[in-house]
């Protein structure tokens, strides 16, 4: 059963289809990749799907019921879904810590107002942090982490939040092999976990060893989709990918 | 806990600052002194919008002063002043006076200029029993405030009064007022307002703020509603300028009415011939036949090297200090007594003609009307 | 003494106002150019409702405070919608306004006479007349209001300010309705900002509309920079230093018309040389 | 009388001003990305200057107005070279650069204070005997002729430039991706230094106009600068023409608003129309 479905799916910039009436479906437990050259819509389509922004046209549908055509950012919680950003969004001047403690705590204005981190949260902190190799960072400004460290960091932060639905936009970009592992290793865990998770990737041997869908990207189109392995090795699919 | 290091320096930083300062500040407190110079405090805006008014109170002021310590002081001590500026609001205004009244410990303050700074000191003043003396605030609100405050420059009140009786004799009915956002020309409005359509008139008006240099629209405005004239209203003569020649550039010719520091601005109605040509205003008092007042022009002239400016506001400021000279004489360097002592003033004889106090701290007697003719500022008479 | 006994009543006034300031620039890092209007209002509402209606100063105080709170709701509604320059721009745009009413309303406000004659506090037969006692009263809430700036700092709710500061988007997939968080904080600094005002106004017992103007507004955020972004201690030391220093230049022997305007040239420089040397001000944590 | 065509006529000369204003802003704006606030004080600089060449000199117009416009471009330029260019390298946030021009308006502002003292002062020779020319039946003054002609030709000018030239191209590439031109091979340091020369000459030009027209005084600078950035935003920041619509925009709404509600309203009028195209149209008339 789809965890999250798009019907339709449509976005335009300035009259450019970022997205264009895309239909996909993402399974519950399973690891789903997306992938396509740049700026084919990859990045847009998580983006949709989170509420960052709005939807220009067509509906997206979770766990089979809820339909939507409009949803808040700070709603897509509420669903069980989370994510990590292309250009990493960490909170800059805040320790690593606080990082990870800010997507613990009480959501309401008031709830949060009279709650102070609890030894509970703290335990939840160290877990994940400890699990990414960032807990003897934890007293630093996240603004000072390496490129690799930072995403990491951002693993942490969703790991905490015990999202079912994961949307991770491009976590293999840029991180040396041992950092690497680490991201691999915790994908699948989590979907040994049953989690959902959505890859945006362009490593494709990432992507084959880890997806067990994959959908194919451009122009904001769907190219192609199927197992990793068929659609790989599709001729369109290739020369899509190395352009012109 | 590294981090904690500069936090703890900061606050030893804010500490020291706090005990510095208080030390400098009670050190230079000082008790009043028995001989030795008399310290007079002054508050006038030095800085600011007033700063017009406020330059040449402070000459005149220090002319006066001189005078004074050239002819053997107040019983063989001279006076000298403790300058601070009030910058014609409220909040300058009691920082000032609470420095005068605490720091410097005087006994009677000469200010402020602006009605503003004079209300915010007066609690000030009475609290730290502390006579204090305007020779230039000219507010309402100030009359019976406090029996430490007294002044020898009229409430505003007979100024508005006087101007709305001449325009109602003139046969005019509706009189615009294109009046600056400030207390002083609200005042006056207010005050013209109340006696004209109480003798039967109406006023129609446009207000403006401080700084603002185009006029035309409203000007325009007013012009529409045809009113018999037009009362040009501000704080201090440049705008009244801008607002003029506005009129002018719109080829408006109505008879024009203006605030006591146009007609009292030799400068001003000089310079600017063509603009105010036939302008009625009024003005307190200025006696050009009073010798005391002819003696100032000289002296400050000579002194200065211009013309008084604001002569209304310089006879007022100068028998302020002759004033405070003669209290001292008689009741002694003493806030709360020379406050009592001022009630008795009556008819005395200064600059700015008899002076009479009266019980409610204002000065008795009001304005004179005057005309521009020719560049410059006659008595008006019917 | 009674003159150093004045200076700290000013320094707790300010200091009042930097700390609620803090929390709209340094925690949730909107750079806020309005804080006269707030701080003009709880002056207003204190000194009309005591002088017209005979009110108790606490009472006033109270009723200043949900006055400005209220407003502060109507305003960070739509302020809200703004981000980086352009709410700095729209907030000066409210202090205008607000400034404007203060002017011209003036069968409430009196316009540009201002009110005098406002009453210094007193509860129970124990009046604050004096300024020492008003300076213990004046201590106490800087001290009130430290304490709440300090609880909401620590907790959750101040590390989510915090968090939208950094990256407002990103906190508000993780399940945060950021505009609710930047209301409340808003509305309770307006609160507090009025507590400033209500003091005030008491104190001099006598306002009028220049007070409140954008240059005072731009003298708080300079005091809240100058102390440290989201530092509750800075905000203090700001407030100390900003409102000691030109007092002192009194004393230095200036001339008084030249002193004034060296002290906006002081204030404009220090704000040039912290931004390119010192972003985070004196004890601040945060950079902007 | 029939005050429509005055009113139209004033709004026509307040909207030259504010276009000739908005014109330099939007230039400088467009090409570096932050508000700079001290706009507004290089503008008064080259008033002054013309006041002190012409009125305390005595040097002809067609000496003092030119020498007036390149002390403000100058100005505008060693503004950039000594503090905007140092923060941009640093990469500074743009509140940090909008903070930093802040503490430079408000420096200067009171260093003319200083020099000049603060009170108001004219440019033109004499304060009446100006030619005057009727219009329907409104009317209007030479300087005020030329006032209007000036903002067609700065407007011209600034898109013959921008347009044609080969500097416009690259004015167009820096704006867009400052690290694109680098790329391509522009100059964009060299680039940006002209652009804040004949955006700040620009102001200077404007400011020195309403010298002539009404007066100059050392505040003067904050109002100018507002004027400027509301018409920009309204007209649609970054888009250099827009910034003009915009500008008309505003001298039409201000003198109709004194016209149907009241003088005293007419700076919260003016920022009442930023917040709601703020809110209602933050893109401004045209989009960039």
């Amino acid at each position: 059963m789809p965890i999250i479905e798009t019907k339709h799916l449509y976005k335009h910039f300035d009259g450019v289809r970022a997205v264009d009436h895309l239909s996909v479906a993402f399974e519950k437990g399973q690891i789903t990749s997306v992938v396509g050259p740049n700026g084919s819509g990859k990045s847009t389509l998580v983006n949709l799907l989170t509420g960052m922004i709005p939807v220009d046209g067509g509906e997206i549908v979770v766990a089979g019921s809820v339909r939507f055509t409009k949803i808040k950012s700070h709603e897509v919680k509420d669903y069980g879904i989370t994510r990590t950003f292309q250009d990493v969004r960490l909170f800059e001047q805040m320790p690593v810590l606080d990082n990870v403690l800010v997507v613990l705590t009480e959501r309401g204005v008031f709830a949060s107002l009279f709650e102070k981190h609890s030894p509970y949260h703290l335990e939840k902190a160290e877990e994940v942090l400890r699990r990414v190799g960032l807990w003897g960072k934890r007293h630093e400004l996240a603004l000072g982490l390496s490129y690799g460290q930072r995403k990491l960091l951002e693993i942490a932060r969703v790991l905490a939040t015990d999202a079912d639905t994961i949307l991770l936009d491009e976590p293999f970009a840029g991180l040396f092999p041992e950092m690497l592992k680490v991201v691999v290793d915790i994908c699948k865990e989590l979907k040994v976990k049953g989690k959902t998770l959505i890859l945006i990737e362009h490593n494709m041997d990432l992507i084959r060893e880890l997806s067990d869908h994959i959908y194919v990207l451009d122009a904001g189109k769907l190219l192609a989709e199927g197992k990793p392995q068929s659609v790989l090795a599709r001729r369109d699919v290739i020369e899509a990918y190395l352009g012109e | 806990m590294e981090d904690n290091k500069p936090k703890i320096l900061s606050w030893v930083i804010l500490l020291a600052v706090i005990i510095v300062g208080g030390f400098f500040f009670a050190r230079t407190a000082k008790a009043p002194e028995v001989a030795g110079p008399i310290s007079l405090g002054v508050i006038l805006p030095l800085t600011g919008d007033g700063a017009v008014y406020g330059e040449p109170a402070l000459n005149v002021y220090q002319l006066a002063v001189d005078e004074i310590n050239k002819s053997g002081g107040v019983g063989g001590r001279d006076l000298v002043l403790v300058v601070e500026d009030g910058k014609c609001n409220g909040k300058d205004g009691a920082n000032a006076a609470q420095k005068l009244v605490n720091v410097d410990k005087v006994q009677i303050i000469i200010g402020g200029i602006c009605s503003s700074e004079s209300l915010a000191a007066v609690p000030i003043a009475e609290a730290g029993k502390v006579a204090l003396f305007s020779p230039g605030a000219s507010s309402p609100d100030l009359t019976g405030r406090s029996p430490y405050f007294f002044r020898d420059y009229p409430s505003d009140a007979s100024q508005g009064r006087v101007l709305a009786e001449l325009a109602y004799k003139k046969g005019w009915r509706t009189v615009a007022f294109i009046q600056e956002s400030l207390d002083y020309p609200l005042g006056i409005f207010k005050a013209f307002d109340a006696r004209f359509s109480e003798l039967g008139g109406k006023t129609v008006k446009e207000e403006f703020p401080t700084g603002a240099s185009d006029f035309r629209s409203s000007i325009a405005k007013l012009q529409s509603q045809k009113p018999d004239a037009l009362f040009v209203d501000t704080q201090a003569p440049a705008a009244s300028v801008r607002i003029a020649k506005q009129v002018k550039e719109l080829k408006w010719n109505p008879p024009l009415l203006v605030a006591d520091i146009v007609v009292g601005d030799p400068k001003t109605v000089s310079e600017n011939k063509a603009l105010f040509e036939g302008a009625f205003g009024a003005e307190f008092g200025v006696d050009p036949n009073n010798p005391k007042f002819q003696h100032l022009l000289e002296s400050y002239k000579q002194k200065y090297n211009a013309e008084l400016p604001y002569q209304a506001y310089g006879q007022t400021e100068y028998d302020a200090l002759y004033l405070v000279k003669e209290g001292i004489a008689a009741v002694g360097l003493d806030g709360q007594k020379l406050a009592a002592w001022s009630r008795t003033i009556k008819d005395w004889d200064g600059a700015s003609g008899q002076v009479t106090i009266e019980a409610t701290g204002d000065r008795a007697s009001g304005h004179v009307l005057k005309i521009v003719k020719d560049g410059k500022t006659e008595l008006y008479t019917e | 003494m009674p003159y150093v006994i004045h200076l700290l009543i000013m320094v707790s006034i300010y200091s009042i106002l930097a700390l609620s300031l803090n929390l709209v620039v340094g925690f949730t890092g909107l750079v806020f150019v309005a804080a006269a209007a707030f701080f003009g209002i709880g002056a207003y509402v204190t000194a009309i409702v005591m002088t017209s209606f005979g009110f108790n100063f606490f009472l006033a105080c109270i009723v200043g405070a949900l006055f400005s709170a209220l407003i502060a709701f109507a305003i960070g509604a739509v302020l809200s919608k703004f981000r980086g320059d352009y709410y700095t721009l729209a907030s000066v745009g409210f202090n205008i306004i607000i400034y404007s009413v203060f002017l011209n309303w003036q069968t409430v406000t009196r316009g540009p006479l201002g009110i005098p004659g406002i009453p210094r506090p007193s509860i129970f037969g124990l009046s604050f007349s004096d300024n020492f006692s008003f300076l213990i009263l004046a201590s106490l809430l800087v001290i009130l209001v430290f304490l709440a700036c300090r609880f909401i700092e620590q907790s959750s709710f101040g590390r989510v300010l915090r968090a939208i500061r950094e990256d407002e988007k990103a906190v508000s997939v993780f399940g945060y309705e950021v505009l609710y968080f930047k209301l409340a904080t808003f509305v309770v600094a307006a609160a507090f900002s009025a507590f400033a005002g209500s003091l005030y106004a008491s104190y001099i017992t006598f306002i009028d509309p220049s007070t409140f103007f954008v240059n005072e507004s731009i003298f708080i955020l300079a005091v809240v920079i100058l102390g440290g972004l989201a530092s509750n201690r800075g905000a203090v030391l700001g407030a100390a230093v900003l409102v000691l220093l030109p007092e002192a230049l009194r004393f230095v022997g200036f001339p008084p018309d030249i002193a004034a305007q060296m002290r906006q040239v002081v204030y404009g420089l220090l704000l040039v040389i912290l931004m390119m040397y010192r972003p985070q001000g004196l004890m601040g944590e945060y950079k902007l | 009388m029939d005050i429509l065509p005055q009113l139209i006529l004033n709004s026509l000369i307040a909207g030259s001003i504010y276009a000739i204003l908005a014109l330099g802003f939007n230039l400088i704006f467009s090409t570096v990305n932050f508000f700079d606030l001290s706009y507004g004080a290089v503008a008064v600089i080259g008033a002054y200057a013309v006041f002190y060449f012409s009125k305390l000199l005595g040097w002809p117009l067609f000496v003092a107005v030119p020498l007036g416009v390149l002390i403000s471009g100058t100005i505008g330029f060693l503004l950039y070279t000594s503090v905007y260019r140092r923060l941009r390298m640093r990469r500074s946030s743009n509140t940090v650069l909008l903070v930093a021009s802040l503490g430079v308006l408000t420096a200067l502002q009171a260093l003319l204070a200083i020099f000049f003292s603060s009170q108001f002062q004219t440019l033109s020779a004499t304060s009446s005997g100006e030619r005057l020319f009727s219009l329907f039946s409104g009317s209007i003054t030479e300087t005020q002729v030329i006032i209007l002609l000036t903002a067609v030709a700065v407007l011209l000018g600034l898109a013959f430039v921008l347009k044609l030239t080969l500097f416009g191209k690259a004015v167009k590439a820096v704006g867009d991706d400052e690290e694109v031109a680098k790329i391509v091979g522009i100059n964009t340091d060299k680039i940006i230094g002209k652009v804040f020369f004949i955006g700040s000459a620009i102001a200077g030009l404007a400011a020195i106009l309403v010298g002539f027209d009404t007066g100059i005084e050392p505040i003067m600078g904050l109002p100018l600068l507002l004027k400027g950035v509301i018409a920009s935003i309204v007209g649609g920041i970054g888009n250099v023409y827009g910034g003009v619509a915009g500008a008309f925009l505003l001298g039409f709404v201000e003198n109709f608003g004194i016209w149907k509600i009241s003088g005293e309203w007419k700076d919260a009028i003016a920022f009442a129309v930023l917040i709601l195209f703020l809110v209602f149209r933050p893109q401004g008339i045209f989009k960039k």
